[in-house]
Parts: C-alpha cells; sequence; structure tokens
C-alpha cells in the first residue's frame, strides 16, 4: 500500500514535464501569429488543455493517485461543459425578433452608442 | 475518553483517524473538492468572456491590442518554473530532504513574487491609461464594449492575482513548518495539498494567458 | 451475536463519564469546540432562529396581503419583507438546516464514525455561516433588500437598496455550504465503520453524500455570480448590464446554475431523512434500498440539467426551452420512485404513530402535491400560463415547507433524544403537528387556485376578486405560525423538565442508537462493526 | 372548453382552450396519482398500525417487476406530457403572416402601446376580434414580463432586445394584462387592459381615441386619469404617492426647484403633462414621470386640464 500511496517520481521527469510546458508556450505563441479563423479559439484551447493535461498527470500526480481524485477532476470538467455547453444552446439558437416598420421616434431599448451593433458584429463574423 | 483512540497514535494523526493514510487519503480528497470549487469559480469568468466576446467581438480585439503579449510570456514562464519548483519541494519532502523542501519552497514564493511585481506592472501602466474597468474607464476607444473587457479583464487577472497571494500565504505556512522540521516522508500531506493548489493557480494562467493576451 | 455484544458495550456510558453536553464546560468549550455533535448544535438554534426570523417576515408578508391595497406597510416594505422572506428561508435556513444542523451532528454517528474528517473546517464553516449571516442581517439595517431574492438584473444593479451587503453575505454563507458539503463527502468516503460497505450505509448518508456533490460543484458559480453582481455594482463592468452592452438573461443562466441544483440541496437531506424515520416506525426494512440511493444521486446528477425551467418566458431560445423541459420531466422519475418505495416500506409493518412518524408521513402527503403539480410547470405551455403566479409560490412551498421543512421538523423530533438526552410531550407534539399540517394546507393550497386564475408573485396589490382566496391564505398562515410556536416552546420545555431519554427510544437499527442518548464526547467506546443492514429488524435491537 | 373552469380565466383564443385540455389532462392524471399515493398510505397506515398486538412483520426488501413498473409507467406519461406541452407551445410561438403587429414598450410602472398606424396609447391596448396580433416588445428600464391569462400568453419583455407574443383573440371584451416579472415598487400597480373589439368599432376607436364628441371635458379627463395611469403616482384625495397630489393643485403656489414659486394654471399644467422634468415640485423627484407627449391628443391634455380643476 505504502509503496503505491508514495510514488516518488525521478527529478528527470519533472524536468522534462517542464521543458513540454515552456515548448508548448512557445507554441501557442507562435500559432497566435497565425490566423486559422474560426479555429483560432479551438487551437489555443487545444494547447492550453495539452499543458493542463501535463500539470495534472505530473506535478498533481494524478496519474499515480486515486480513482476517486480522477473522477473528482473529470466530474469538474463535466459539470464545467455543462454549465457552458447549455448556456451556448441559448446563446446560440435565441431567434431575432425584427423591429419591422416602426417610426423611428419610438424609443429603441439600446443606448444610442450600441445602435447599429449587429450590422458590425456580423462584418466582424466574416472577418474572424 | 478512552485510550483506544491513542493507541499507537502518531503525533500528527488527528484522534479520529485510524491510521495515517486514512487521514491522508481524507485531506487529499478535501483538496481535490476544494480545486474543484475554484474551477467552478473561475468558469463563470470564463463563460462570461466567451458569452461577451462573441456579442462584442470587435471590442474585445480592440481591448486585446491594448495587452502586453511579452509580459504575458514572461508571466506564463514565471509560473510554469514556479510549478517546477513547487514539484520538486513536494518531492523533498516525499523523500525527506529538510533543507532540499526549504530551498525549493523559498524559489517558489521567488517566482510567485516576480509575477505580481510583473503584474503590478502591467496593471499600473492599464490605469495610466485609463483602461479601466466599466464606469471608470477614460481610455481611448473605438468599440463602445471596451470598458467591458477591461472589466473583464481585471475581474478574471484580479481573481487570478488574490489566488497567487494567498497561494504565497499557504507557501509561507508550510515553508515555517517546513523550517521546524514537521515533514518527512511518512507526513507530508500540507506540503503536497499546498503543492496542488499551487499548481491550480498555474492551470488557470495557462487557459487565461491564451484567451486574454493571444487571441485572435 | 457480535452486533449485539457491541452495541450493549457502547450504550453503558463508563464510570465517571460525561455525555457531550457536559464533558467540557464554559462558552469557551462550545465557541472552539470542534465536536461535530456541538457544532450540529449550534447550526441548529442559529437555522431555527433564521426560520422565526423569515416566518415572522412571511407572516407579516401574508397580513399585508389580507386585503388589497395598503393593510398594515406600503409597497416599498413589502417588497423588502418578501425579498428578505426569501433570502433568509433560502439561504440562512433550509440550505444549512438538515445537512448542516442534524447531519453534522448525526452523521459520524450513522457512521460509526468519531468526528467528521475535517473537525477543523467544521467550525470554520459555522463561523462562516455567521459572518455571512451579519452582513445579510446587516443588509436589513441599511435599507433591506427589495430585489426579490433571485436578484434579477438589471433592476438588483440600479435599485437604491443595500444589495452589496445582501450579496457578500450570501457569497460567504455559500463558502460555508462548500466546506460543509466537501468535508462529508471526504468523511462519508474516509470514515465508514469497518464493515459498512457502500451499500450497507443507512440511507441518510446516501442523502447527504448526493447533496453535498451539489454543494461543492455547483455553490461555486452561485459565488461568482454574485461577485459579478457585487462588481457590476461597484464599478459597473456591465456584463449583465444592457445599458453597456451585456445581457440580464446571462444572469439568468448563472444563477439558476446554481439554484435549480440547490433546490435539491433542498430537498435530498429532507428524502434522506424520510427515508430513516419511515422503516423504524414501520418496524420494517426499507424496501427498494438500492433504487432509493441511486435515485438521489441521479436525482442530484439531473438536477444540473435542468436550470432553464425556470427560463421559459425570459426571452431564452426555444431550442433551449425545449430541452430543458424534457431534462425536466426526468427528474419526476427518481422522485416517483422513493414515493413508491417509501409507501411500500410501510406496507404490511407494523405502524407506529409517533411525532417523527407523523411529520413524515404529512411530508409524503405534502410533498406528493408539490411533485406533481410540478408537472403542470414542466409542461411548457402550461408553464407559459403559470409562470410567475401564485401556483409556483404554492408548488415550491409544498416542496421547500412541505417537503424539507416538514422534514427537518421529523428529522429534529427523531433525533432530539439522541441530541438532548429529554423527551419532549408527545401529546403537544401531536397537537402542534396537527395545527401545523392544517394551517399549511389552508396556507398554500388556495394559492395553486389563485395562480391557476392568474394572480402574479410578488404583488403588494390584487384586484379585488382574488380576496377570498387571498384572505383564507393569510388566516391559514396565522395557523402555520401558531403551530410552530408552540412546536419551539414544547421542544425547550423539554429541555428544563423532560423525561429522561433512553439509549434507543424508537428501536432504531443504526448506530446512533447504540450508544447513550445524549452520547458521550467521542461517540463510540469501541469502533463499531457494521455486520448487518442498516434497516434489518428482524433482529430486535433495544425495544 | 375546459372541464375545470373556476380555477382558469375565460378562454380567450384558440390557444387557451389548446392550453386548458392539456391542464385538464394533467390535473386529473394528477388527482388519479394522489388518490393512488395518499388513499394507499391511508389505507396503509390504518390497516397496519401498531395496535400493541404480537405480529410477525414480513421482512421484503425488493420487488422488480413493481419497481420497473413504478418508474416506467411514469416515464411513459412524462414523455407524452413533455411533447404535447412542447407542441402547443411551439404552436403558438409562430405568429402568422397577416398579423397585425402592435409595439409594446414596457417602462416602470407602464405600458405603452404604438398600433401601425402610429396612435399610441398607454395601458390600453385595442385590437379586432379574430385577427393574429403580435406584439413587439422592449423594456426602456429593468425586465418586465407581459402577461395575458386570458390568452394564456405569457413573456418578458427585455431591456436589450426585443421578444414577441401572438394571440389571436376571439373573445370580445375587456381583458386584464398583469406585469409578472418583479420590476419594483409599482410592480402590482403596472397593469392594462385589452379591449378586444369587433373591426368596426376597433377603426372607430382608432379614429377618435374611444371619447364620444358629446362626453364633457372634464368627464373625458376622470376617465384619463385612471386609463393613462395619472393614477399609479398622483392621488385625488390629497395622500401623497410618488408625485404631488392632484387635489387643489389648480391655482395653488408650488416651490418649484431652480425657479421658486410658481401657481399653478393651464400652461403650467400642460407643460407637466408633456415635459414633465421642466419644473419640478420642491420634494419630488425629478425624472421619475415619463413624458406623455404623442400619448396624448390635445383635447385629451384638455380633458385633464379640467378634470384637475374639478379636484378642489
Amino acid at each position: 500500500m505504502s509503496e503505491h500511496r508514495h510514488h516518488i517520481m525521478p527529478v528527470k521527469g519533472y524536468l522534462a514535464v517542464w521543458a513540454g510546458l515552456v515548448v508548448l508556450t512557445a507554441v501557442t505563441v507562435w500559432v497566435s501569429y497565425f490566423n486559422f479563423g474560426m479555429l483560432n479559439v479551438a487551437v489555443a484551447i487545444i494547447v492550453a488543455t495539452i499543458k493542463a493535461a501535463l500539470v495534472c498527470l505530473y506535478f498533481m500526480h494524478l496519474k499515480y493517485d486515486t480513482l476517486f481524485n480522477r473522477v473528482i477532476l473529470l466530474s469538474t470538467i463535466v459539470f464545467v461543459a455543462l454549465f457552458m455547453g447549455f448556456t451556448f444552446i441559448d446563446i446560440n439558437s435565441r431567434v431575432k425578433v425584427e423591429p419591422s416598420q416602426f417610426s423611428d421616434n419610438s424609443p429603441l431599448p439600446l443606448p444610442a452608442k450600441f445602435r447599429g451593433e449587429e450590422g458590425k458584429k456580423e462584418a466582424g463574423a466574416v472577418k474572424n | 475518553m478512552s485510550e483506544l483512540a491513542h493507541k499507537g497514535h502518531p503525533e500528527y494523526l488527528q484522534h479520529h483517524f485510524a491510521e495515517a493514510a486514512q487521514q491522508e487519503d481524507a485531506s487529499k480528497i478535501g483538496m481535490w473538492l476544494f480545486l474543484a470549487t475554484e474551477v467552478l469559480l473561475f468558469s463563470g469568468l470564463f463563460l462570461a468572456f466567451a458569452v461577451m466576446r462573441q456579442y462584442h467581438y470587435e471590442a474585445f480585439r480592440e481591448g486585446h491590442h491594448h495587452l502586453n503579449k511579452t509580459l504575458g510570456v514572461v508571466n506564463t514562464l514565471v509560473l510554469i518554473c514556479s510549478s517546477l519548483t513547487m514539484a520538486l519541494g513536494v518531492r523533498a519532502a516525499q523523500t525527506s530532504r529538510k533543507q532540499q523542501l526549504i530551498n525549493y519552497l523559498v524559489a517558489t514564493l521567488l517566482f510567485a513574487a516576480t509575477f505580481l511585481v510583473i503584474k503590478y506592472f502591467e496593471y499600473s501602466h492599464k490605469i495610466h491609461e485609463g483602461l479601466l474597468p466599466g464606469r471608470y474607464f477614460t481610455g481611448e476607444m473605438h468599440e463602445p464594449a471596451v470598458p467591458l473587457f477591461f472589466g473583464l479583464y481585471f475581474l478574471m487577472t484580479g481573481l487570478h492575482g488574490l489566488h497567487v497571494v494567498a497561494g504565497m500565504i499557504a507557501i509561507g505556512w508550510v515553508l515555517w513548518r517546513g523550517i521546524k522540521g514537521h515533514f518527512h516522508s511518512e507526513y507530508y500531506t500540507p506540503v503536497e495539498n499546498v503543492g496542488l493548489y499551487w499548481h491550480l493557480v498555474d492551470l488557470i494562467w495557462i487557459y487565461l494567458f491564451p484567451l486574454l493576451y493571444l487571441l485572435p | 451475536m457480535a452486533a449485539k455484544v457491541d452495541a450493549i458495550s457502547n450504550v453503558e456510558m463508563q464510570v465517571g463519564e460525561e455525555s457531550y453536553l457536559t464533558a467540557k464546560k464554559g462558552l469557551k468549550s462550545w465557541l472552539f469546540t470542534l465536536d461535530h455533535k456541538r457544532i450540529g448544535i449550534m447550526y441548529l438554534g442559529s437555522v431555527m432562529f433564521a426560520f422565526l426570523l423569515g416566518g415572522l417576515m412571511a407572516l407579516l408578508v401574508r397580513l399585508e396581503l389580507l386585503t388589497p391595497g395598503k393593510t398594515i406597510v406600503g409597497p416599498k416594505t413589502y417588497n423588502q419583507l418578501f425579498t428578505l422572506h426569501g433570502a433568509i428561508m433560502v439561504f440562512l435556513f433550509i440550505i444549512p438546516s438538515i445537512p448542516a444542523s442534524l447531519g453534522n451532528f448525526v452523521l459520524p454517528l450513522l457512521l460509526g464514525a468519531k468526528d467528521v474528517a475535517f473537525p477543523r473546517l467544521n467550525l470554520a464553516s459555522y463561523y462562516i455561516y455567521v459572518f455571512g449571516a451579519i452582513f445579510c442581517v446587516y443588509s436589513i439595517i441599511a435599507g433591506a433588500v427589495d430585489t426579490g431574492w433571485t436578484f434579477y438584473t438589471p433592476y438588483s444593479s440600479t435599485t437604491d437598496t443595500s444589495v452589496i451587503s445582501m450579496t457578500l453575505g450570501v457569497f460567504i454563507l455559500g463558502f460555508s455550504s462548500i466546506f460543509t458539503g466537501l468535508n462529508f463527502i471526504a468523511t462519508i468516503h474516509k470514515l465508514r465503520a469497518p464493515g459498512m460497505t457502500w451499500s450497507k450505509m443507512p440511507l441518510f448518508c446516501w442523502g447527504i453524500y448526493a447533496t453535498s456533490v451539489i454543494q461543492v460543484m455547483a455553490t461555486p458559480v452561485l459565488g461568482i455570480t454574485l461577485l459579478l453582481l457585487v462588481m457590476e455594482r461597484a464599478l459597473g463592468v456591465g456584463i449583465f448590464d444592457p445599458q453597456l452592452g451585456g445581457d440580464p438573461v446571462l444572469f439568468q443562466h448563472f444563477f439558476w446554475f446554481y439554484s435549480h441544483p440547490a433546490v435539491y440541496i433542498m430537498i435530498l437531506p429532507g428524502m434522506a431523512i424520510i427515508s430513516e424515520i419511515i422503516p423504524v416506525f414501520s418496524r420494517k426494512t426499507i424496501f427498494g434500498y438500492r433504487a432509493i440511493a441511486l435515485s438521489s444521486v441521479a436525482i442530484a446528477i439531473i438536477g444540473f440539467l435542468v436550470w432553464g425551467h425556470h427560463m421559459f418566458t425570459s426571452g431564452q431560445s426555444e431550442l433551449a426551452t425545449m430541452i430543458f423541459s424534457m431534462l425536466t420531466f426526468l427528474v419526476a422519475i427518481p422522485s416517483g420512485i422513493k414515493v413508491f418505495n417509501w409507501v411500500a416500506t410501510m406496507y404490511k409493518g407494523r405502524i407506529v404513530l409517533r411525532a417523527p412518524m407523523l411529520y413524515a408521513l404529512s411530508f409524503l402527503f405534502l410533498f406528493t402535491i408539490g411533485g406533481l403539480t410540478g408537472i403542470f410547470l414542466g409542461a411548457i405551455a402550461v408553464d407559459i400560463h403559470l409562470h410567475d403566479t401564485y401556483f409556483v409560490v404554492a408548488h415550491f412551498h409544498y416542496v421547500m415547507m412541505g417537503g424539507t421543512a416538514m422534514a427537518f421538523f421529523g428529522g429534529l423530533h427523531y433525533w432530539w433524544p439522541k441530541m438532548t438526552g429529554k423527551m419532549y410531550s408527545e401529546k403537544l407534539a401531536k397537537i402542534a403537528w396537527a395545527i401545523t399540517f392544517i394551517g399549511f394546507n389552508m396556507t398554500f393550497l388556495t394559492q395553486f387556485a389563485l395562480g391557476s386564475q392568474g394572480m402574479p408573485r410578488r404583488y403588494y396589490n390584487y384586484l379585488d376578486q382574488f380576496q377570498p382566496l387571498h384572505a383564507f391564505s393569510s388566516v391559514g398562515s396565522w395557523f402555520l405560525g401558531l403551530g410552530f410556536l408552540l412546536m419551539v416552546l414544547y421542544l425547550l420545555a423539554s429541555l428544563r423538565s423532560g423525561e429522561k431519554a433512553q439509549a434507543n427510544p424508537w428501536g432504531g437499527a443504526t448506530f446512533e442508537w447504540t450508544i447513550s442518548s445524549p452520547p458521550p464526547e467521542h461517540n463510540f467506546h469501541h469502533q463499531p462493526v457494521a455486520k448487518r443492514g442498516p434497516y434489518e429488524y428482524s433482529v430486535e435491537v433495544g425495544r | 372548453m375546459g372541464i375545470f373552469a373556476p380555477f382558469l380565466p375565460i378562454q380567450g383564443s384558440e390557444h387557451a382552450e389548446r392550453v386548458d385540455v392539456l391542464y385538464d389532462f394533467i390535473f386529473y392524471l394528477d388527482i388519479f396519482f394522489f388518490v393512488l399515493i395518499v388513499g394507499g398510505l391511508i389505507y396503509i397506515v390504518l390497516k397496519y398500525r401498531d395496535r400493541g398486538e404480537e405480529r410477525e412483520v414480513p421482512q421484503f426488501s425488493h420487488h422488480f417487476a413493481l419497481e420497473v413498473t413504478w418508474s416506467v409507467v411514469p416515464l411513459i406519461l412524462v414523455i407524452v406530457i413533455f411533447f404535447w406541452g412542447f407542441n402547443s407551445y411551439i404552436t403558438s410561438r409562430v405568429a402568422p403572416n397577416d398579423s397585425m403587429e402592435v409595439r409594446v414598450t414596457a417602462k416602470k410602472w407602464q405600458w405603452e402601446f404604438e398600433y401601425p398606424d402610429g396612435t399610441r396609447t398607454l395601458n390600453e391596448l385595442h385590437v379586432p376580434i379574430g385577427r393574429p396580433v403580435k406584439l413587439i416588445m422592449a423594456s426602456v428600464d429593468v425586465i418586465h414580463s407581459f402577461y395575458l391569462p386570458t390568452m394564456r400568453e405569457k413573456m418578458d419583455v427585455l431591456p436589450n432586445r426585443y421578444t414577441a407574443l401572438t394571440f389571436t383573440p376571439k373573445v370580445e371584451g375587456e381583458h386584464q394584462i398583469y406585469c409578472t416579472e418583479y420590476c419594483g415598487d409599482g410592480h402590482s400597480e403596472m397593469l392594462a387592459k385589452l379591449y378586444v373589439e369587433s373591426e368596426a368599432a376597433y377603426k372607430k376607436w382608432l379614429e377618435t381615441g374611444g371619447f364620444d364628441e358629446k362626453t364633457p371635458l372634464n368627464q373625458i379627463g376622470a376617465e384619463l386619469y385612471k386609463k393613462r395611469a395619472c393614477v399609479t403616482c398622483h392621488s385625488i384625495d390629497g395622500s401623497r404617492i410618488q408625485g404631488p397630489s392632484f387635489k387643489g393643485l389648480y391655482g395653488k403656489t408650488e416651490q418649484i426647484v431652480g425657479l421658486g414659486p410658481v401657481q399653478v394654471d393651464d400652461n403650467y399644467l400642460r407643460e407637466s403633462i408633456v415635459n414633465p422634468n421642466a419644473k419640478v415640485v420642491e420634494g419630488y423627484p425629478s425624472g421619475l414621470m415619463p413624458t406623455y407627449k404623442g400619448l396624448l391628443k390635445d383635447r385629451e391634455i384638455d380633458a385633464l386640464i379640467e378634470y384637475i380643476k374639478t379636484l378642489k
């Protein structure tokens, strides 16, 4: 029992993980100079997740830890995914109601500085 | 109380635990659950960031150009190094090397301080330019939602910065106990748990950095 | 029998030994105690105080609604009253009620442990609770909040009442809740008695376990939501403020991601208590142990997927509305399974109608109504009509008060002899129970009718046509208040003049009944061993 | 017709009838399960009560078939209810192409309606019978919610985007409108009326604003005082609500912020209706009252002034 509990990684192992993290940081900075369009976010998140996995598995010893502690981390990720996923289901599928033929003097709910936001957003999406 | 509870108990073992392994497992479960709450706490900020970025893409692009990429990279590397020294510190405790433990913890503290100093320079630069959250924003902007970006920037990095400070206090505490010689290969749970916490601080930065500094 | 030997050797206090109540003396021995039992008692005192405070506000709210227009207070005061009633009842009473008070006291006993896994964290969580409560109470003095307990933006970011103090209070209370949950999970994982496998664990522990999972996973999101709200007011960040490009519906997502699972933080421990009381007072093993245990976990998990059903009319997308409605119905199944199992447990039993059992039966009655009326609210088309009307108010009072609060008082009566070493007056208990039960139904059954007719909630004034039902409901609330007042009185009286309680007054088979009442400071003299299931009454014990 | 009419308001549209059928279905299903569970409970309690006799209690711990049954049967039922509820919801969300569009602006604490021809009303919505109506709604301050119980329709009104609500009225007469999203002190006063009229009556209303040429001005003013929500903030009995009371207002000398004493006359009243924040009486909040410019026709303003004159 004790053998398994107190797994001791060699110093070399830690240094290798550290080197991996430094290299991945360089990678993520390097790719940020390229534009993958919609994939920009995905690439950044994927690289960050690889880094995070390295930290969790080796620095945080999750690779040698009990099953339950791994379950805790996994369920955390699941709950975060649910939180974000369901919220985005709503945000991305809202139907916009157009104000159609109404006169201009009726008060538009958004303050002046936000009017015309829709047009800009669409332009942004195209550029993106 | 009966003698049973104290029979064969080492001093670091609390009375309600039967053996050291049970105590260690329990505190690690507790720590991991606590980390889970931290992740969920930050997930709210990340979600707010994602939604607002989608609403105000142009403004977020503009805001992002005000951030100093170089300082962001340096800080990332500083935190990665601090994670390494922390991990090595835990290893030193595992192998009962007291002096090594102290050295690594001090190194971690120094890296953490470096991170905060760099953050301080970044903040003072932003404050100087009036790039402040919400209604305090006085800087230049072309897009109306730029103050919102800086609101989120300060909230996210600020909350992370608070965690760095909390982590430093925790490291200081185990350093003090390490100097007093509390830790050895049979008992080092506090070092390990503080280590876990510190790595989490690093983990959050690993996500914050590309989202704030590098995108798009 | 080994189990019996254990039981006997644990029951008697050793010569000269004192109970946990008297082992240490002085105020300091209470304020700095690490004993889970004493912390449980301190929590019990605090949540009961919060309950009476919140209840007083409820009575004032109902009194105001006795007639349309002004009865006793103006609209502003009325809005503050219902907000404080909601916030106090939710955050200071129901959420900590069962887990932090009764749970703290009995969970380690049920598991056969000497304490919870982290006694110092346990005490810290109590003081965090007190600290948070002070913020909440301060907000009453400093221009009480008038936002409703839901703090919807942009109302909450623009009103001139003390929103910051209240939300910071709730933020702090969240940590208390997280620490309690975290502590219990570690306790259940690591401190079960030898031989107590997961399938031999008392169902109360299963319920608390499921509750704790929600507390740990959902509460942080409430924390960040309220923090963002505070920042919204303090800095004008604008994430939820449409004036600054934010989205108020996003706030509702954030809020309900916590607050819907929080509903299960409230009800699961209630169900857990019922699962303890019913077999004991039916002298019969629980029916469908596995189904009850797993349905708790199922409710906890599905509970995370349904928050959007609070937002069917909020302007969230039709797609989201559809998904959330579908998932909402799934929660009905495990809840139904539990109810059927409890009834089946009683079938052919030997039912003893003592006070705890009466509360358990009224739980079944009221929770069934609460659950069944939930089906109206899950069906989107009907919910559109009923949303934000008195129907919803009645529905959640049937679940929260008829369910959780009744279970809490059932548990309180069940474990009172164990906690205090004194028996309360059974006769007064039955009278108080009857008054409460009748008053509750008078107050809230009428509100289903009001809501169906279209009476909106949070209304200071109302149309004359609603007056008779409102008046009836208000009169019911007086019965309710009377019943609770009587309960508090006879419970307090029992401390002074109550009969001394036996170790096992109800004939329970779980570990807490194998030790003296009140328990000794360190619970068990010998580590108990679980050799049989928690509800095996065929082995008669202590009767 | 709903079989359980006493609980529900009248059915103002076909959608309301559809909703009520589902409501009734769930109602009777609930009654069935309630009787099953609570009836069973009471039977068991009565039959198996401990009467002190010696009796062997049979110990059984599960019954697979039974447990599956009471999981699966409710599951099927709720799936049916889900599809039913979703179906009538989604049908009601789609506005027919020939809908009459009315724009709704919610503010603390009143409803403003703007018709296709530019007519604007406060707290009263007039629609012709049988024609689908699509309300396009926005709020200028906090979240409100537009609730029409007789149509079984409700939709939140948000400050940053438009939401819509559709109904096809089929019952002539007055229908109550509520605000159901808590919005502050005047929340319960944020009421409005829906008037469903014949096509001809609706046309006439659009032209005249609903007032007969022969009605005396002060009588029209008294009507408007209630209909146009003056009543929310101004009393007629001298008590203070949000704004100054109308009782004895005409001819009185008021202390105006930044101006000193001003006598209340026709011109002052007119200005206070059209541009309420120009001259605010000392001790009352500025910026609370919205402008009624465009909301009241000239004749209606005159009527209000005449009405105030009568309040001695």
